[in-house]
Protein backbone atom coordinates (compact mmCIF):
# COMPACT_ATOMS: atom_id res chain seq x y z
CA UNK A 1 0.00 0.00 0.00
CA UNK A 2 1.52 3.30 -0.97
CA UNK A 3 1.09 6.98 0.74
CA UNK A 4 -1.50 8.34 -1.72
CA UNK A 5 -4.19 9.27 0.15
CA UNK A 6 -7.46 7.98 0.23
CA UNK A 7 -9.85 9.97 -1.98
CA UNK A 8 -13.62 10.63 -1.83
CA UNK A 9 -15.16 9.05 -4.63
CA UNK A 10 -18.54 9.75 -4.02
CA UNK A 11 -20.48 12.87 -6.30
CA UNK A 12 -23.97 13.79 -5.50
CA UNK A 13 -26.51 12.49 -8.18
CA UNK A 14 -25.88 11.58 -11.95
CA UNK A 15 -22.39 11.83 -13.12
CA UNK A 16 -22.71 14.59 -16.53
CA UNK A 17 -21.82 14.06 -19.79
CA UNK A 18 -20.06 17.35 -19.35
CA UNK A 19 -18.09 16.13 -16.41
CA UNK A 20 -16.61 13.62 -18.17
CA UNK A 21 -15.62 15.52 -21.03
CA UNK A 22 -13.25 17.99 -18.46
CA UNK A 23 -11.59 14.45 -17.38
CA UNK A 24 -10.75 13.55 -20.81
CA UNK A 25 -9.34 17.56 -21.39
CA UNK A 26 -7.43 17.46 -18.12
CA UNK A 27 -5.28 14.21 -19.80
CA UNK A 28 -4.40 15.89 -23.06
CA UNK A 29 -2.01 17.58 -21.44
CA UNK A 30 0.07 14.08 -20.53
CA UNK A 31 1.91 13.79 -23.37
CA UNK A 32 3.04 10.30 -22.51
CA UNK A 33 -0.41 9.07 -22.58
CA UNK A 34 -1.41 7.28 -25.71
CA UNK A 35 -4.38 5.31 -24.75
CA UNK A 36 -7.75 6.00 -22.89
CA UNK A 37 -10.24 3.10 -21.41
CA UNK A 38 -13.18 4.43 -20.20
CA UNK A 39 -16.29 2.50 -18.44
CA UNK A 40 -19.41 4.03 -17.97
CA UNK A 41 -22.32 2.59 -15.56
CA UNK A 42 -25.71 3.66 -16.85
CA UNK A 43 -28.96 2.91 -15.14
CA UNK A 44 -30.92 0.64 -17.07
CA UNK A 45 -34.73 1.38 -17.01
CA UNK A 46 -35.25 -3.06 -16.28
CA UNK A 47 -38.93 -4.33 -16.17
CA UNK A 48 -39.54 -6.64 -13.21
CA UNK A 49 -43.20 -7.80 -13.04
CA UNK A 50 -44.71 -5.35 -15.74
CA UNK A 51 -43.18 -2.74 -13.86
CA UNK A 52 -40.36 -0.31 -15.22
CA UNK A 53 -37.28 0.75 -13.27
CA UNK A 54 -37.30 4.60 -13.31
CA UNK A 55 -34.24 5.29 -11.21
CA UNK A 56 -31.68 4.34 -8.79
CA UNK A 57 -31.27 5.68 -5.33
CA UNK A 58 -27.56 4.80 -3.83
CA UNK A 59 -26.33 4.97 -0.48
CA UNK A 60 -23.34 3.64 0.83
CA UNK A 61 -21.15 2.60 3.58
CA UNK A 62 -18.89 5.78 2.42
CA UNK A 63 -15.93 5.63 4.95
CA UNK A 64 -15.38 1.70 4.08
CA UNK A 65 -16.27 2.75 0.06
CA UNK A 66 -13.64 5.40 -0.17
CA UNK A 67 -10.66 2.54 1.38
CA UNK A 68 -11.80 0.14 -1.34
CA UNK A 69 -11.95 2.29 -3.66
CA UNK A 70 -8.25 3.10 -2.79
CA UNK A 71 -7.27 -0.25 -2.45
CA UNK A 72 -8.70 -1.41 -5.91
CA UNK A 73 -6.48 1.78 -7.20
CA UNK A 74 -3.46 0.62 -5.41
CA UNK A 75 -3.96 -2.79 -6.49
CA UNK A 76 -4.34 -1.89 -9.52
CA UNK A 77 -1.29 0.61 -10.57
CA UNK A 78 0.32 -1.91 -8.59
CA UNK A 79 -0.41 -4.67 -11.76
CA UNK A 80 -0.72 -2.71 -14.40
CA UNK A 81 1.40 0.20 -15.95
CA UNK A 82 -1.00 2.76 -16.23
CA UNK A 83 -0.07 6.64 -16.01
CA UNK A 84 -3.00 7.59 -14.13
CA UNK A 85 -6.67 6.42 -12.68
CA UNK A 86 -9.97 8.31 -11.59
CA UNK A 87 -13.14 6.52 -10.59
CA UNK A 88 -16.23 8.82 -9.58
CA UNK A 89 -19.33 6.76 -8.09
CA UNK A 90 -22.91 8.46 -8.13
CA UNK A 91 -24.53 8.64 -4.69
CA UNK A 92 -28.62 9.78 -4.28
CA UNK A 93 -31.13 9.45 -7.37
CA UNK A 94 -29.75 8.68 -10.71
CA UNK A 95 -32.09 8.72 -13.28
CA UNK A 96 -32.51 5.63 -15.95
CA UNK A 97 -30.59 6.60 -18.61
CA UNK A 98 -27.94 8.59 -16.58
CA UNK A 99 -24.77 7.72 -15.51
CA UNK A 100 -23.46 6.48 -11.98
CA UNK A 101 -20.53 4.96 -12.41
CA UNK A 102 -17.00 6.51 -14.50
CA UNK A 103 -14.05 5.04 -14.52
CA UNK A 104 -11.03 6.20 -16.24
CA UNK A 105 -7.61 4.38 -16.93
CA UNK A 106 -5.05 5.62 -18.86
CA UNK A 107 -1.62 4.41 -20.23
CA UNK A 108 1.40 4.73 -22.49
CA UNK A 109 0.34 1.74 -25.09
CA UNK A 110 -2.80 0.12 -25.15
CA UNK A 111 -2.34 -3.33 -24.22
CA UNK A 112 -2.45 -2.75 -20.62
CA UNK A 113 -5.92 -0.74 -19.84
CA UNK A 114 -8.23 -2.88 -21.57
CA UNK A 115 -7.35 -5.64 -18.67
CA UNK A 116 -6.86 -2.89 -16.24
CA UNK A 117 -10.27 -1.40 -16.24
CA UNK A 118 -11.89 -4.82 -16.40
CA UNK A 119 -10.25 -5.45 -13.06
CA UNK A 120 -11.15 -2.31 -11.53
CA UNK A 121 -14.58 -2.25 -12.43
CA UNK A 122 -15.04 -6.15 -11.46
CA UNK A 123 -13.47 -5.14 -7.97
CA UNK A 124 -15.72 -2.46 -7.84
CA UNK A 125 -18.58 -4.33 -8.06
CA UNK A 126 -17.86 -7.10 -5.74
CA UNK A 127 -16.18 -5.22 -2.98
CA UNK A 128 -17.52 -1.69 -2.45
CA UNK A 129 -20.42 -1.44 0.00
CA UNK A 130 -22.47 0.32 -1.88
CA UNK A 131 -26.37 0.10 -2.64
CA UNK A 132 -28.94 0.45 -4.92
CA UNK A 133 -32.86 0.69 -4.28
CA UNK A 134 -34.09 0.53 -7.31
CA UNK A 135 -37.32 2.65 -7.88
CA UNK A 136 -40.38 1.80 -9.83
CA UNK A 137 -43.09 4.13 -11.95
CA UNK A 138 -45.47 3.39 -9.27
CA UNK A 139 -42.97 4.49 -6.25
CA UNK A 140 -42.46 0.46 -5.39
CA UNK A 141 -39.14 -0.36 -5.10
CA UNK A 142 -36.43 -3.27 -4.30
CA UNK A 143 -32.93 -3.32 -3.94
CA UNK A 144 -30.48 -4.38 -6.64
CA UNK A 145 -27.75 -7.32 -6.33
CA UNK A 146 -24.79 -7.42 -8.36
CA UNK A 147 -24.30 -10.55 -10.64
CA UNK B 1 -19.85 -3.63 26.69
CA UNK B 2 -21.92 -0.98 24.06
CA UNK B 3 -21.91 -1.48 20.71
CA UNK B 4 -23.27 0.39 17.98
CA UNK B 5 -24.45 -1.67 15.24
CA UNK B 6 -25.08 -0.15 11.86
CA UNK B 7 -27.73 -1.41 9.16
CA UNK B 8 -27.72 -0.38 5.80
CA UNK B 9 -30.39 -0.94 2.54
CA UNK B 10 -32.46 -3.31 3.00
CA UNK B 11 -31.47 -4.08 6.30
CA UNK B 12 -32.57 -1.02 7.79
CA UNK B 13 -35.98 -1.92 6.74
CA UNK B 14 -35.51 -4.99 8.02
CA UNK B 15 -35.03 -3.32 11.74
CA UNK B 16 -36.71 -0.60 11.28
CA UNK B 17 -33.31 1.78 12.36
CA UNK B 18 -30.02 2.58 10.71
CA UNK B 19 -28.10 2.31 13.62
CA UNK B 20 -28.47 1.50 17.31
CA UNK B 21 -26.67 1.03 20.69
CA UNK B 22 -27.15 -2.27 22.12
CA UNK B 23 -25.52 -3.66 25.15
CA UNK B 24 -24.04 -7.26 24.79
CA UNK B 25 -22.07 -9.27 26.53
CA UNK B 26 -20.28 -11.97 24.16
CA UNK B 27 -16.78 -12.25 21.97
CA UNK B 28 -17.64 -13.26 18.69
CA UNK B 29 -19.51 -12.14 15.82
CA UNK B 30 -21.73 -15.06 15.84
CA UNK B 31 -22.76 -14.59 19.53
CA UNK B 32 -23.75 -11.01 18.47
CA UNK B 33 -25.97 -12.57 15.04
CA UNK B 34 -28.21 -14.68 17.51
CA UNK B 35 -28.25 -11.55 20.20
CA UNK B 36 -29.64 -9.44 16.84
CA UNK B 37 -31.47 -12.96 15.04
CA UNK B 38 -33.58 -12.27 18.53
CA UNK B 39 -34.58 -8.99 18.20
CA UNK B 40 -35.23 -8.87 14.48
CA UNK B 41 -36.12 -12.46 13.30
CA UNK B 42 -36.55 -11.05 9.92
CA UNK B 43 -32.77 -10.89 9.54
CA UNK B 44 -32.15 -14.45 9.32
CA UNK B 45 -33.78 -15.44 6.00
CA UNK B 46 -31.81 -11.97 4.77
CA UNK B 47 -28.23 -12.06 2.82
CA UNK B 48 -25.43 -9.77 3.94
CA UNK B 49 -21.94 -9.30 5.48
CA UNK B 50 -20.87 -8.15 8.65
CA UNK B 51 -17.66 -5.33 8.82
CA UNK B 52 -15.53 -4.73 11.35
CA UNK B 53 -12.81 -1.76 11.17
CA UNK B 54 -13.61 -1.37 7.62
CA UNK B 55 -13.51 -4.72 6.28
CA UNK B 56 -15.66 -8.26 6.20
CA UNK B 57 -15.16 -10.46 9.17
CA UNK B 58 -16.58 -14.23 9.75
CA UNK B 59 -18.96 -15.52 12.36
CA UNK B 60 -16.54 -16.76 13.85
CA UNK B 61 -14.09 -13.69 14.61
CA UNK B 62 -13.55 -11.86 17.47
CA UNK B 63 -15.30 -8.51 18.19
CA UNK B 64 -12.62 -5.85 18.42
CA UNK B 65 -14.32 -2.92 18.00
CA UNK B 66 -17.55 -0.88 19.41
CA UNK B 67 -18.88 -0.14 15.60
CA UNK B 68 -19.90 -2.96 13.83
CA UNK B 69 -21.58 -2.28 10.84
CA UNK B 70 -24.36 -5.68 8.52
CA UNK B 71 -24.00 -4.71 4.92
CA UNK B 72 -26.26 -6.09 2.27
CA UNK B 73 -25.70 -7.43 -1.18
CA UNK B 74 -23.29 -4.91 -2.89
CA UNK B 75 -24.58 -3.13 -5.53
CA UNK B 76 -22.26 -0.75 -6.97
CA UNK B 77 -21.44 0.72 -10.39
CA UNK C 1 -22.53 -9.29 -43.60
CA UNK C 2 -25.44 -7.68 -42.83
CA UNK C 3 -27.42 -5.12 -45.26
CA UNK C 4 -25.96 -2.04 -42.88
CA UNK C 5 -24.87 0.46 -45.24
CA UNK C 6 -20.66 1.13 -44.84
CA UNK C 7 -20.54 4.70 -43.22
CA UNK C 8 -17.73 6.92 -42.96
CA UNK C 9 -15.79 6.64 -39.92
CA UNK C 10 -13.22 9.38 -40.92
CA UNK C 11 -13.35 12.89 -39.39
CA UNK C 12 -11.14 16.20 -40.31
CA UNK C 13 -8.56 16.31 -37.70
CA UNK C 14 -8.50 15.97 -33.81
CA UNK C 15 -11.37 14.37 -32.03
CA UNK C 16 -12.80 16.72 -29.71
CA UNK C 17 -14.01 15.95 -25.98
CA UNK C 18 -17.17 17.87 -26.46
CA UNK C 19 -17.83 15.45 -29.83
CA UNK C 20 -17.47 12.54 -26.99
CA UNK C 21 -19.27 14.17 -24.53
CA UNK C 22 -22.45 14.66 -27.55
CA UNK C 23 -22.09 11.09 -28.22
CA UNK C 24 -22.29 10.19 -24.85
CA UNK C 25 -25.45 11.75 -24.21
CA UNK C 26 -27.07 10.31 -27.32
CA UNK C 27 -27.03 6.95 -25.61
CA UNK C 28 -28.55 8.21 -22.16
CA UNK C 29 -32.20 7.85 -24.33
CA UNK C 30 -31.44 4.01 -24.94
CA UNK C 31 -32.49 2.88 -21.38
CA UNK C 32 -31.61 -0.69 -21.75
CA UNK C 33 -28.23 0.17 -22.11
CA UNK C 34 -26.20 -0.71 -18.31
CA UNK C 35 -22.43 -0.19 -19.28
CA UNK C 36 -20.22 1.93 -22.17
CA UNK C 37 -16.89 1.17 -22.90
CA UNK C 38 -14.70 3.93 -24.40
CA UNK C 39 -11.28 3.51 -26.29
CA UNK C 40 -9.47 6.81 -26.90
CA UNK C 41 -6.38 7.00 -29.19
CA UNK C 42 -4.18 9.80 -28.09
CA UNK C 43 -1.53 11.24 -29.74
CA UNK C 44 2.17 10.31 -27.86
CA UNK C 45 4.91 12.75 -27.72
CA UNK C 46 7.03 10.26 -28.15
CA UNK C 47 11.22 11.36 -28.25
CA UNK C 48 12.87 9.50 -30.66
CA UNK C 49 16.63 10.02 -31.35
CA UNK C 50 16.21 13.28 -29.31
CA UNK C 51 13.40 14.68 -31.28
CA UNK C 52 9.67 14.98 -30.07
CA UNK C 53 6.67 14.20 -31.77
CA UNK C 54 4.71 17.10 -32.41
CA UNK C 55 1.67 16.08 -34.32
CA UNK C 56 0.75 12.91 -36.38
CA UNK C 57 -0.71 13.74 -40.26
CA UNK C 58 -3.28 10.59 -41.07
CA UNK C 59 -3.71 9.21 -44.57
CA UNK C 60 -6.03 6.64 -45.28
CA UNK C 61 -6.81 4.40 -48.25
CA UNK C 62 -10.29 5.68 -47.22
CA UNK C 63 -12.71 3.71 -49.51
CA UNK C 64 -10.99 0.53 -48.20
CA UNK C 65 -10.91 1.67 -44.70
CA UNK C 66 -14.43 2.17 -44.46
CA UNK C 67 -14.83 -1.20 -45.94
CA UNK C 68 -12.75 -2.96 -43.35
CA UNK C 69 -14.03 -0.92 -40.27
CA UNK C 70 -17.67 -2.18 -41.60
CA UNK C 71 -16.84 -5.47 -41.43
CA UNK C 72 -15.11 -5.06 -37.97
CA UNK C 73 -18.62 -3.79 -36.70
CA UNK C 74 -20.33 -6.64 -38.31
CA UNK C 75 -17.99 -9.36 -36.67
CA UNK C 76 -18.49 -7.71 -33.70
CA UNK C 77 -22.23 -7.57 -33.46
CA UNK C 78 -21.76 -11.10 -34.70
CA UNK C 79 -20.13 -12.37 -31.62
CA UNK C 80 -20.85 -10.32 -29.08
CA UNK C 81 -24.02 -8.78 -27.59
CA UNK C 82 -24.28 -5.07 -28.20
CA UNK C 83 -26.95 -2.64 -28.28
CA UNK C 84 -24.68 0.09 -30.24
CA UNK C 85 -20.64 0.64 -31.13
CA UNK C 86 -19.20 3.88 -32.68
CA UNK C 87 -16.19 4.09 -34.51
CA UNK C 88 -14.26 7.63 -35.35
CA UNK C 89 -10.71 7.96 -37.18
CA UNK C 90 -9.54 11.38 -37.25
CA UNK C 91 -7.40 12.09 -41.06
CA UNK C 92 -4.65 15.10 -41.30
CA UNK C 93 -3.15 16.85 -38.37
CA UNK C 94 -3.32 15.40 -35.19
CA UNK C 95 -1.26 17.09 -32.24
CA UNK C 96 0.64 15.41 -29.60
CA UNK C 97 -2.21 14.95 -26.85
CA UNK C 98 -5.40 15.29 -29.08
CA UNK C 99 -7.16 12.13 -29.71
CA UNK C 100 -7.34 10.50 -33.02
CA UNK C 101 -9.52 7.24 -32.12
CA UNK C 102 -13.00 6.93 -30.71
CA UNK C 103 -14.82 3.94 -30.45
CA UNK C 104 -17.59 3.65 -28.46
CA UNK C 105 -19.67 0.31 -27.47
CA UNK C 106 -22.77 -0.26 -25.66
CA UNK C 107 -24.22 -3.15 -24.00
CA UNK C 108 -27.48 -4.23 -21.35
CA UNK C 109 -24.49 -5.66 -19.51
CA UNK C 110 -21.18 -5.12 -18.56
CA UNK C 111 -19.17 -8.46 -19.39
CA UNK C 112 -19.37 -8.33 -22.93
CA UNK C 113 -18.10 -5.14 -23.72
CA UNK C 114 -14.67 -5.05 -22.34
CA UNK C 115 -13.71 -7.96 -25.02
CA UNK C 116 -16.10 -6.63 -27.57
CA UNK C 117 -14.10 -3.14 -27.48
CA UNK C 118 -10.42 -5.07 -27.34
CA UNK C 119 -11.33 -7.24 -30.32
CA UNK C 120 -12.24 -4.20 -32.61
CA UNK C 121 -9.21 -1.73 -31.27
CA UNK C 122 -7.10 -5.05 -32.00
CA UNK C 123 -8.66 -5.34 -35.57
CA UNK C 124 -9.01 -1.63 -36.32
CA UNK C 125 -4.88 -1.65 -35.88
CA UNK C 126 -4.25 -4.93 -37.70
CA UNK C 127 -6.76 -4.96 -40.70
CA UNK C 128 -7.43 -1.07 -41.72
CA UNK C 129 -5.23 0.60 -44.37
CA UNK C 130 -4.90 4.18 -41.70
CA UNK C 131 -0.88 5.83 -42.36
CA UNK C 132 0.71 7.67 -39.93
CA UNK C 133 3.35 10.56 -40.64
CA UNK C 134 5.15 11.72 -37.09
CA UNK C 135 6.43 15.13 -37.20
CA UNK C 136 8.87 16.04 -35.18
CA UNK C 137 9.55 19.52 -33.65
CA UNK C 138 12.07 20.24 -36.39
CA UNK C 139 9.80 19.65 -39.20
CA UNK C 140 11.68 16.47 -39.97
CA UNK C 141 8.97 13.10 -39.91
CA UNK C 142 9.08 9.28 -39.96
CA UNK C 143 6.77 7.30 -40.86
CA UNK C 144 4.51 4.95 -37.52
CA UNK C 145 3.75 1.30 -37.57
CA UNK C 146 1.45 -0.02 -35.35
CA UNK C 147 3.01 -2.72 -32.73
CA UNK D 1 -3.59 -3.69 -70.06
CA UNK D 2 -3.09 -0.55 -68.34
CA UNK D 3 -3.52 -0.33 -64.55
CA UNK D 4 -3.63 2.35 -62.23
CA UNK D 5 -1.05 1.65 -59.26
CA UNK D 6 -1.38 3.95 -56.04
CA UNK D 7 1.30 4.50 -53.52
CA UNK D 8 0.22 5.67 -49.69
CA UNK D 9 2.54 7.66 -47.09
CA UNK D 10 6.10 6.02 -47.23
CA UNK D 11 6.02 4.38 -50.46
CA UNK D 12 4.52 7.51 -52.38
CA UNK D 13 7.96 8.95 -51.22
CA UNK D 14 10.16 6.18 -52.57
CA UNK D 15 8.33 6.21 -55.64
CA UNK D 16 7.92 9.68 -55.98
CA UNK D 17 4.28 9.74 -56.76
CA UNK D 18 0.90 9.12 -55.44
CA UNK D 19 -0.97 7.26 -58.98
CA UNK D 20 0.66 6.64 -61.84
CA UNK D 21 -0.41 4.43 -64.74
CA UNK D 22 1.33 1.83 -66.21
CA UNK D 23 1.44 -0.74 -69.17
CA UNK D 24 2.02 -4.36 -67.92
CA UNK D 25 1.52 -7.56 -69.98
CA UNK D 26 1.74 -10.12 -66.82
CA UNK D 27 -0.60 -11.65 -64.83
CA UNK D 28 0.69 -12.10 -61.74
CA UNK D 29 1.11 -9.55 -58.65
CA UNK D 30 4.58 -11.08 -58.18
CA UNK D 31 4.94 -9.86 -61.83
CA UNK D 32 3.45 -6.79 -61.14
CA UNK D 33 6.16 -6.40 -58.47
CA UNK D 34 9.39 -7.42 -60.43
CA UNK D 35 7.90 -4.53 -62.61
CA UNK D 36 7.58 -2.20 -59.83
CA UNK D 37 10.86 -3.09 -58.11
CA UNK D 38 12.47 -2.26 -62.08
CA UNK D 39 11.68 1.21 -61.80
CA UNK D 40 11.70 2.03 -57.90
CA UNK D 41 14.60 0.24 -56.50
CA UNK D 42 13.65 1.89 -53.68
CA UNK D 43 10.78 -0.54 -53.06
CA UNK D 44 12.53 -3.68 -52.54
CA UNK D 45 13.54 -3.40 -49.04
CA UNK D 46 10.42 -1.41 -47.70
CA UNK D 47 7.74 -3.47 -45.66
CA UNK D 48 4.34 -2.92 -47.82
CA UNK D 49 1.14 -4.90 -48.93
CA UNK D 50 -1.08 -5.11 -51.80
CA UNK D 51 -4.49 -4.39 -52.26
CA UNK D 52 -6.71 -5.34 -55.34
CA UNK D 53 -10.87 -4.54 -55.08
CA UNK D 54 -9.65 -3.35 -51.60
CA UNK D 55 -8.91 -7.03 -50.15
CA UNK D 56 -5.15 -7.54 -49.58
CA UNK D 57 -3.89 -10.21 -51.84
CA UNK D 58 -0.46 -12.55 -52.25
CA UNK D 59 2.14 -12.43 -54.58
CA UNK D 60 1.08 -15.31 -56.34
CA UNK D 61 -2.72 -14.17 -56.83
CA UNK D 62 -3.58 -13.41 -60.15
CA UNK D 63 -4.22 -9.56 -61.41
CA UNK D 64 -8.33 -8.86 -61.62
CA UNK D 65 -8.77 -5.56 -61.38
CA UNK D 66 -7.13 -2.77 -63.24
CA UNK D 67 -6.37 -0.70 -59.93
CA UNK D 68 -3.24 -1.87 -57.83
CA UNK D 69 -3.12 -0.24 -54.09
CA UNK D 70 0.61 -0.19 -52.33
CA UNK D 71 -0.15 -0.11 -48.75
CA UNK D 72 3.10 0.73 -45.91
CA UNK D 73 2.23 -0.76 -42.61
CA UNK D 74 -0.94 0.41 -40.55
CA UNK D 75 -0.62 3.25 -38.21
CA UNK D 76 -4.14 3.51 -37.16
CA UNK D 77 -5.30 4.56 -33.93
Amino acid sequence: MSDREIKNVFVQGAISAEFIARSIVKHQSKNQIGAHNIFLGQVRADVVDEKTVKAIEYTAYQEMANRKFHEIREAAFEKFDLTCMHIYHSLGLVKAGEICLFVFVSSPRRKTIFEALEFVVEEIKAKVPVFGKEIFEDSTHQWKVNT
Amino acid sequence: MELKIKYFGLLAEVTGCEEESIFFSGNSISELLETLYTSYSGLKDKDFQVAQNMELVSPEDKITNTNIVLLPPFAGG
